[in-house]
């Protein structure tokens, strides 16, 4: 991965650097994250079948390449040791306690221990080599960044199994890496949704959390791919830090600087109802807009009636490393690259995932409802 | 030696000083007095570097120089005494003697130097009390004078400047101080010094330079000026009398105090009465501050009687018509950032009490001069500014009033004004208490002499005593 | 009023170069979107302005505003009926956080800067703990009303924060007010004349909290539950007070100019986003314009971390 | 020195602090032993060293500015920048770790520099200085960066994961840069007056003291500190990453622990020996919590009141004594 080009040109102010852009359309200049081949293959794995069994996703996988893992294999009960990079927001909330609820399930693991990073790469790249010292049978890691850690991987990589999963590492020493298809796809089916949904010409504001995180980044640069080639006008990308109230202030300025939008990308659902309210305060008609599987978008989506999709990047994916580890302690063969299926909500499954007794920041797609403890561990109401 | 021609200032468009000529030779000791406000600080930080002055020349031996930074006042043999505290009191004696000069050795500072030169200059000035490594937090205000001065020594310097060295000192402390400035004049070092009290000016002085509101007024050989002329140059007016005539007699006991006692002070016997002024006297750290912060609840008596009740707190003392007039007014006394009309205002404001009308009428009263009430107390002159905390105090009609040092750093005609008023409340019904290390002004002013001796009241004189006999009882082990 | 002039000044200045750009802003419903959105700021800088005007600083009010958000929409869970409970709960909290502030730093003589550091750390990891990591519940549509509504085309918000700028300008001229700022300029004075210093200190951070507490009711109901309402909003608040001319330290300033600085920080906002700064540089430009605004009307501030004498807790 | 003075001295806050720090290290120990395991194991050592070395050496460099009567909150983007020009410069390659780090302290050396400027020239208050320096940093990092950037060459990455027996060699670093703040503090006039300024500023001028070059100079060098801090997480990080000193919370972090090591807000008062005991202690801390496997918001409740006690502590055993 030495394909980066220079940092400074970065996409750090898209909408200053708008003109610069030849096409006109808007979105800036590419993403230095941008690789065109993962794109590819990315939207490629959309139309592929996943193997694995039936109604669980967790457990499936696109297009996978085995690897063997006989060199692995022990005799159990099984210690499992995790480094998390964080559990500071509701996705990686729910998706930590998917995967306990997991290691829970399972009575050959002894010992699952955890060490909370706190969104510090150098805590995490300490709790690696502090987890590798406790006798860890297996070791997962979900990474705070992926340059910052590969060092710190590679060196735990010699020593226990490693699986990786969520973002990935500069090296390949771990076992499997366990993702969904991708913030590629994420963005591309977002995208594509308002190309068929809004007239040609018609305003659309991109709305990101912020820049340089990897997996937001791809999301972006697909959906920019697909923009450059339609004939939607993008009227302004910007940068909403996930908070809720600046999104609703940039999305009213815009309404006001534009007179209406007619379309709303966004590059995750955290403040997709803080958008919607904006058109809704204005006393405006809400454009097609993008979202989230998060339950407040889903349940504003039924009652708003809104056009709307919901691309997904699921939480269900905390429960695959458990599962792999097993696997690889036990000497089956795991994919090495393990992607994860990838669905998006339409119209028309809005019905099945949307659950009116689970809190508004929960994700729909945990995969957590057959789990010990559902719904009350994940917040929700016994019904 | 030091020669300044013409040197002008103003803070902020106000004009403070204009035209000042002065000259030091060495070996002289030279008195410069004047009204508070007068320029006397601002004038001696011109000569240390401190301000740089707007107009006018600066001359040592003849070269003309300019000062940006008390460092190259420093460099050039100028030390300085402040009229201000000016220590540390986190660090130590020696590092506060060589505070900006520390002795190195190689690069580093050499603390063992440092120390016996401090050491050394604590002997010479027969201070046995401290030594160089003690804390100056816990040495006693007199205790910090003396290291200031030992402060100024060290820089072995041709021009000593000394602004009012004495306000903090006691009686046999001004002593050394007389003994240590004449040693001073003898190797040939000149002293400008300042003070107020007029006797230090006679017993030091060679020569006496007088300013009045900024400008300079006469500079005389002191053999040929009396005190009463000093005066009337200083103030513009005879003064007459120096104090307020007496009252004929006191009335109905206001306070009494049996066997009071806290950390500081034991079995205290007082009684206050209507229109009665009694004095305390004592040595530095006799408690007599102390003994008025008891009285008022900010420090109050943990054992023994008070009538009408014992206030436990400052809130209390107030309620029972309690006021002190604090000895640091700007540290204890005044919130000088706020406006002479909200300073007068605070207790009234603290205690929710009504009566603010009167005001203007206070401050009239109390002769604030001139009387504006939107003015920052930060910019009243040291007399007018103790004027707003006794009209602060006035506002609540208190049934008894403290005074701690009520003029010290107080120029003679706002001293008099002072007195002044404190007969005047006196004859209107006040029971008041005056603590001064003036003995004079406290022998001019009481009706009754307390004194104090570590705490404890070592006998009570009736009014007008003589001086020796205060001393006698202040001071009976030193004697003995 | 008088001490309010120079930032008043400046924020005129900024309000035209906006409407310059965008005329919109001149329209009673452009210029009311600005004073809505710029509401729970002004109101927060007002409760600042109060505890700094006492010679302290107040820290915790941004994970106060995250925490009451989170609090109010578990409790509330989208239920009508209990956003009133919920309110009056949300304003004791404010109030009690206030309190615990105000008492550790006065009674146990902690400098303020360290007591609500560790208030900051103390609510933010005890709301998420207690809400499970992530907010929980719903806000209630009566609720919301209060950072969304209006009263015909008047917002809340803008109404909500003229009654707080009354209230607070009151305040200040009252004998509280007096008293506190005479605290703020010197504490063992302030005592020696009877004011309650403590007191006075502690109703300051109440206020805070109290104002913390608004703020949080206006930007949940503005923009619903999230976990970084309050992000960033201590110093926020903070840079507005000393914006409008008001000390660190104490005993200096108006409130008056303390909103205005809060008016202006938040024009500046607007402005920069008008003309493009978005993003990246808008923070280097903030950052210069902070320290040139303070610089300016600085010169004679006194530049010291509580550095009074007899400030005995200042001292640890 | 007589029993008196060491029982005074053990009431002096520093000393405390180490007693804290003990009586840590014997609760851990129990707990994590009634928990089934080994508390000071040798990897958990190891662990507290590696932890605590970024933060020690920013908060020695901040306990110059506080101790200066100052406070830097520009540390933590300054670090971030740091390791960004560091891992930029070398970009992988040994023969210019040399220009690299000189490049940083050089940037380090002019952002404090400009810190000291702003509060002694502008007469800006060091909060709102110090706040507004960290935002220009902030948006020139954003500006130019959206992600991890450089590469750190292995060589040079052994500054962060090598050790000399049980000893990484980040402690090492960080322990020479505590005893060359220490030695500055008691053996040189620049310590003096820094103590001096801290105390009293006006003091410290009419002393002949020029308070403005001290306050510069305390900046330039508490900027370095976190220069250097920001050089050793390029190293453990083998890139620069533009959120590593906001992520970690240097700036308030470094403060806390520098006023739980006894050194007072207000300056003047205190030494770089409390910094590394209070440093230490929350690394004990965060270790213990890492056994225990204490979530991170039960963290920040412990550490919250831990700092707040703390000093509640030190002020009452102040308030005992003759004022
Ligand atoms: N830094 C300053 N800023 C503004 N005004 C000042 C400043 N310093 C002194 N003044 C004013 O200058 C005048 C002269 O003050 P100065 O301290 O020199 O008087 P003084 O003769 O020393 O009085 P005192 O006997 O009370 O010490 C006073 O009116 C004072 O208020
Ligand atoms: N030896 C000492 N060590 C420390 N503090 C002292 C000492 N002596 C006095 N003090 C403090 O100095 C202040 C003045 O002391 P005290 O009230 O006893 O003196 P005083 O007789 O009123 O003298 P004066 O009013 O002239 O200062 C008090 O706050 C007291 O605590
Ligand atoms: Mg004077
Ligand atoms: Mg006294």
């Amino acid at each position: 991965t030495t394909d980066k080009p220079p940092a400074t040109q970065s996409s750090g102010a898209p909408a200053a650097s708008a003109a610069q852009s030849g096409q006109g359309s808007g979105t800036g200049t590419q993403s230095k994250f941008f690789v065109q081949a993962d794109f590819d293959a990315q939207l490629a794995m959309r139309s592929q079948t996943p193997q694995g069994p039936e109604g669980k996703p967790w457990e499936q996988a696109i297009a996978p390449e085995m690897t063997d893992t006989k060199t692995f294999k022990k005799d159990g009960p099984y210690h499992l040791c995790f480094s998390n990079a964080a559990v500071n927001n509701p996705w990686r909330q729910v998706g930590w306690k998917t995967m306990q609820a997991e290691a829970g399930l399972h009575k050959e693991i002894a010992k699952f221990t955890a060490l909370d990073a706190e969104g510090k790469d150098d805590k995490q790249i300490s709790d690696i080599a502090e987890l590798q010292a406790k006798g860890c049978d297996a070791l997962i890691v979900s990474p705070n960044t992926t340059a910052t850690l590969t060092p710190a991987v590679k060196g735990a990589c010699g020593k226990v199994p490693v699986i990786v999963f969520d973002r990935g590492v500069e090296t390949d020493c771990p076992v499997t890496f366990i993702k969904p298809i991708g913030g590629y796809l994420y963005g591309a089916d977002a995208a594509d949704f308002l190309v068929e949904k809004v007239p040609a010409g018609g305003k659309v504001l991109a709305l990101r959390i912020s820049p340089g995180v990897d997996v937001l980044e791809t999301r972006w640069s697909a959906a920019k791919v697909v923009f450059d080639k339609s004939k939607l006008q993008v009227v302004g990308v910007e940068f909403t830090d996930g908070d809720a109230a600046k999104t609703k202030s940039i999305v009213n300025d815009y309404i006001q600087r534009h007179g209406k939008l007619d379309g709303l990308w966004m590059d995750s659902g955290a403040t997709a109802v803080a958008a919607v309210e904006a058109f809704e305060d204005a006393g405006l008609p809400v454009p097609p807009i993008t979202g989230e599987d998060q339950q407040d978008f889903l349940q504003k989506w039924k009652d708003a009636k809104l056009t709307a999709i919901a691309p997904t990047y699921p939480t269900y994916q905390w429960r695959t490393p458990i599962i792999a580890a097993l696997k690889i302690l036990k000497g089956e063969e795991v994919p090495k690259v393990w992607n994860l299926p990838q669905p998006k909500i339409t119209e028309e499954t809005l019905p099945t995932y949307l659950q009116p007794d689970m809190p508004p920041l929960h994700y729909a797609l945990c995969g957590c409802e057959d789990l010990p403890g559902f719904p009350e561990n994940w917040g929700g109401k016994k019904s | 030696m030091l020669s300044m021609r013409g040197i002008g200032k103003s803070f902020l468009g106000v004009r403070v000083l204009s035209g000042i000529d002065l000259d030091v030779a060495a070996g002289e000791v030279h008195a410069v007095v004047g009204e508070n406000g007068a320029g006397k600080s601002t004038l001696m930080k011109i000569i240390c570097g401190v301000h740089a002055p707007d107009e006018g020349t600066i001359e040592l031996d003849g070269r003309p120089v300019s000062f940006g930074h008390p460092l190259e006042a420093q460099r050039s043999g100028i030390a300085i005494i402040y009229q201000e505290f000016n220590l540390l009191p986190e660090r130590t004696v020696a590092e506060n003697v060589f505070l900006g000069r520390e002795p190195v050795r190689r690069g580093l500072v050499d603390r063992a130097a440092m120390e016996q030169a401090t050491a050394r200059l604590l002997d010479e000035l027969g201070e046995g009390s401290f030594g160089p490594r003690d804390a100056v937090k816990r040495l006693s205000v007199a205790q910090q004078q003396v290291v200031e001065i030992v402060k100024a020594l060290s820089v072995n310097a041709r021009l000593v400047v000394m602004d009012e060295p004495s306000a903090a000192l006691a009686e046999h402390e001004v002593e050394l101080l007389y003994r240590l400035i004449g040693r001073l004049r003898e190797r040939g070092v000149a002293v400008l010094y300042i003070s107020h009290r007029l006797r230090e000016v006679f017993d030091l002085a060679d020569r006496v330079t007088v300013l009045k509101d900024g400008s300079r007024v006469t500079t005389r050989p002191i053999a040929e000026v009396t005190s009463d002329e000093l005066i009337r140059l200083m103030v513009g007016r005879d003064l007459g009398t120096y104090f307020p005539p007496r009252s004929p007699g006191a009335g109905e006991t206001r306070l009494s105090l049996r066997g009071a006692g806290n950390h500081k002070l034991r079995d205290i016997d007082l009684e206050l009465r209507a229109g009665e002024i009694v004095g305390i006297a004592g040595l530095q750290g006799s408690g007599r501050s102390e003994l008025a912060k008891a009285i008022f609840g900010a420090e109050p008596f943990t054992e023994g009687e008070m009538t009408p009740s014992r206030p436990r707190s400052v809130r209390e003392g107030v309620a029972l018509g309690i006021g002190l007039v604090t000895e640091d007014r700007k540290a204890e006394g005044l919130a000088l950032r706020q406006s002479v009309r909200d300073n007068a205002l605070l207790v009234a404001r603290a205690v929710g009490a009504r009566g603010r009308d009167g005001v203007r009428d206070l401050l009239e009263r109390v002769r604030l001069a001139p009387p504006r009430q939107d003015q920052e107390v930060r910019y009243l002159s040291g007399g007018n500014q103790q004027k707003v905390v006794l009209a602060k105090w006035m506002t609540m009609a208190p049934r008894v009033l403290l005074f701690d040092e009520p003029t010290r750093g107080v120029d003679v005609g706002a001293k008099a004004a002072i007195h002044d008023l404190m007969r005047e409340l006196a004859n209107d019904g006040m029971a008041i208490m005056m603590i001064s290390s003036e003995l004079p002004e406290l022998i001019g002013m009481s009706d009754r002499v307390v004194v104090l001796r570590d705490g404890r009241i070592a006998g009570t004189l009736p009014a007008g005593p003589s001086e020796e006999a205060i001393m006698r009882l202040a001071a009976a082990e030193v004697v003995s | 009023m008088k001490r309010a002039l120079p930032i008043l000044a400046v924020l005129v200045v900024l309000l035209a170069a906006i409407a310059f750009v965008n005329p919109f802003f001149l329209e009673p419903a452009g210029f009311l979107a600005f004073v809505k959105r710029a509401a729970p700021l002004v109101i927060l800088a007002a409760g600042q302005y109060f505890v700094i005007v006492s010679g302290e600083f107040d820290l915790s009010v941004g994970s106060l505003v995250t925490a009451e958000v989170v609090i109010a929409a578990r409790l509330i869970d989208g239920d009508e009926s209990a956003t009133w409970p919920v309110l009056a709960l949300l304003i004791v909290i404010g109030l009690l956080v206030g309190l615990v502030n105000g008492v550790i730093t006065t009674k146990l003589r902690v400098p303020s800067f360290i007591v609500t550091l560790g208030m900051l750390l103390v609510l933010s990891g005890a709301v998420f703990l207690w809400s499970g990591g992530a907010p929980r519940g719903a806000l209630s549509e009566g609720f919301r009303a209060f950072g969304r509504g209006g009263l015909g085309p008047v917002p809340w918000s803008v109404l909500i924060l003229l009654a707080a700028g009354a209230a607070a300008i009151w305040l200040m001229r009252a004998d509280f007010g007096k008293t506190l700022m005479a605290t703020g300029d010197n504490e063992r004075a302030a005592a020696l004349s009877g004011v309650r210093v403590h007191r006075a200190k502690i109703y300051a951070f109440m206020l805070s909290g109290l104002a913390a507490t608004v703020t949080a009711i206006l930007l949940g109901g503005f923009a619903g539950v999230s976990a970084q309402v309050g992000q960033g909003l201590e110093f926020s608040a903070i840079t507005a007070v000393v914006l409008g001319g008001v000390a660190l330290g104490g005993g200096r300033g108006s409130v008056l100019a303390a909103m205005a600085g809060a008016c202006t920080l938040e024009a500046l906002f607007t402005l920069l986003n008008l003309y493009g700064i978005s993003g990246a540089l808008e923070f280097t430009v903030q950052g210069v314009i902070i320290i040139a605004a303070v610089a300016a009307g600085a010169v004679r501030l006194p530049r010291k971390f509580t550095p009074r004498k007899g400030d005995a807790h200042a001292a640890s | 020195m007589s029993g008196v003075s060491v029982a005074a001295r053990l009431r002096e806050p520093t000393q405390v602090v180490f007693l804290a720090l003990l009586g840590l290290i014997a609760l851990g120990w129990v707990l994590v032993a009634l928990d089934g395991g080994q508390f000071l194991t040798m990897e958990s050592v190891v662990g507290i060293q590696q932890r605590s070395a970024a933060l020690g050496i920013v908060a020695v460099g901040q306990t110059l500015a506080i101790l200066a009567g100052s406070l830097d909150l520009s540390v933590a983007y300054l670090i971030s920048l740091a390791s960004l020009v560091a891992a930029e410069i070398m970009a992988g390659r040994d023969g210019n770790i040399v220009p690299a780090v000189a490049a940083v302290l050089a940037v380090s050396a002019l952002v404090g520099l400009v810190n000291g400027l702003v509060i002694t020239r502008l007469r800006v208050h060091a909060f709102i200085a110090t706040l507004g320096v960290a935002l220009i940093i902030r948006g020139v990092l954003d500006h130019l960066y959206d992600g991890p950037a450089g590469k750190v060459p292995e060589s040079f990455q052994l500054l962060g994961y090598s050790r000399i027996g049980p000893v990484p060699v980040s402690a090492l670093l960080w322990a020479g840069v505590a005893v060359a703040a220490w030695f500055l503090l008691s053996r040189t006039r620049l310590g003096y007056r820094i103590y001096a300024v801290g105390g009293n500023e006006e003091v410290a001028r009419l002393s002949g003291i020029r308070t403005g070059r001290v306050v510069v100079l305390t900046h330039v060098l508490c900027s370095l500190c976190a220069g250097v801090a920001g050089l050793l997480l390029a190293s453990r990080l083998g890139a620069g990453a533009p959120t590593v000193g906001t992520d970690g919370g240097y700036d308030l972090e470094s403060i806390a622990a520098v006023v739980l090591g006894g050194t007072a807000l207000a300056g003047g008062k205190g030494g770089v020996a409390g910094t590394v005991g209070g440093v230490l202690l929350l690394a004990v801390l965060d270790t213990l919590f890492n056994q225990l496997e204490v979530n991170s918001f039960v963290k920040d409740v412990v550490r919250g009141v831990v700092i707040v006690v703390a000093v509640a502590v030190y002020a009452r055993r102040l308030k005992g004594r003759p004022a």
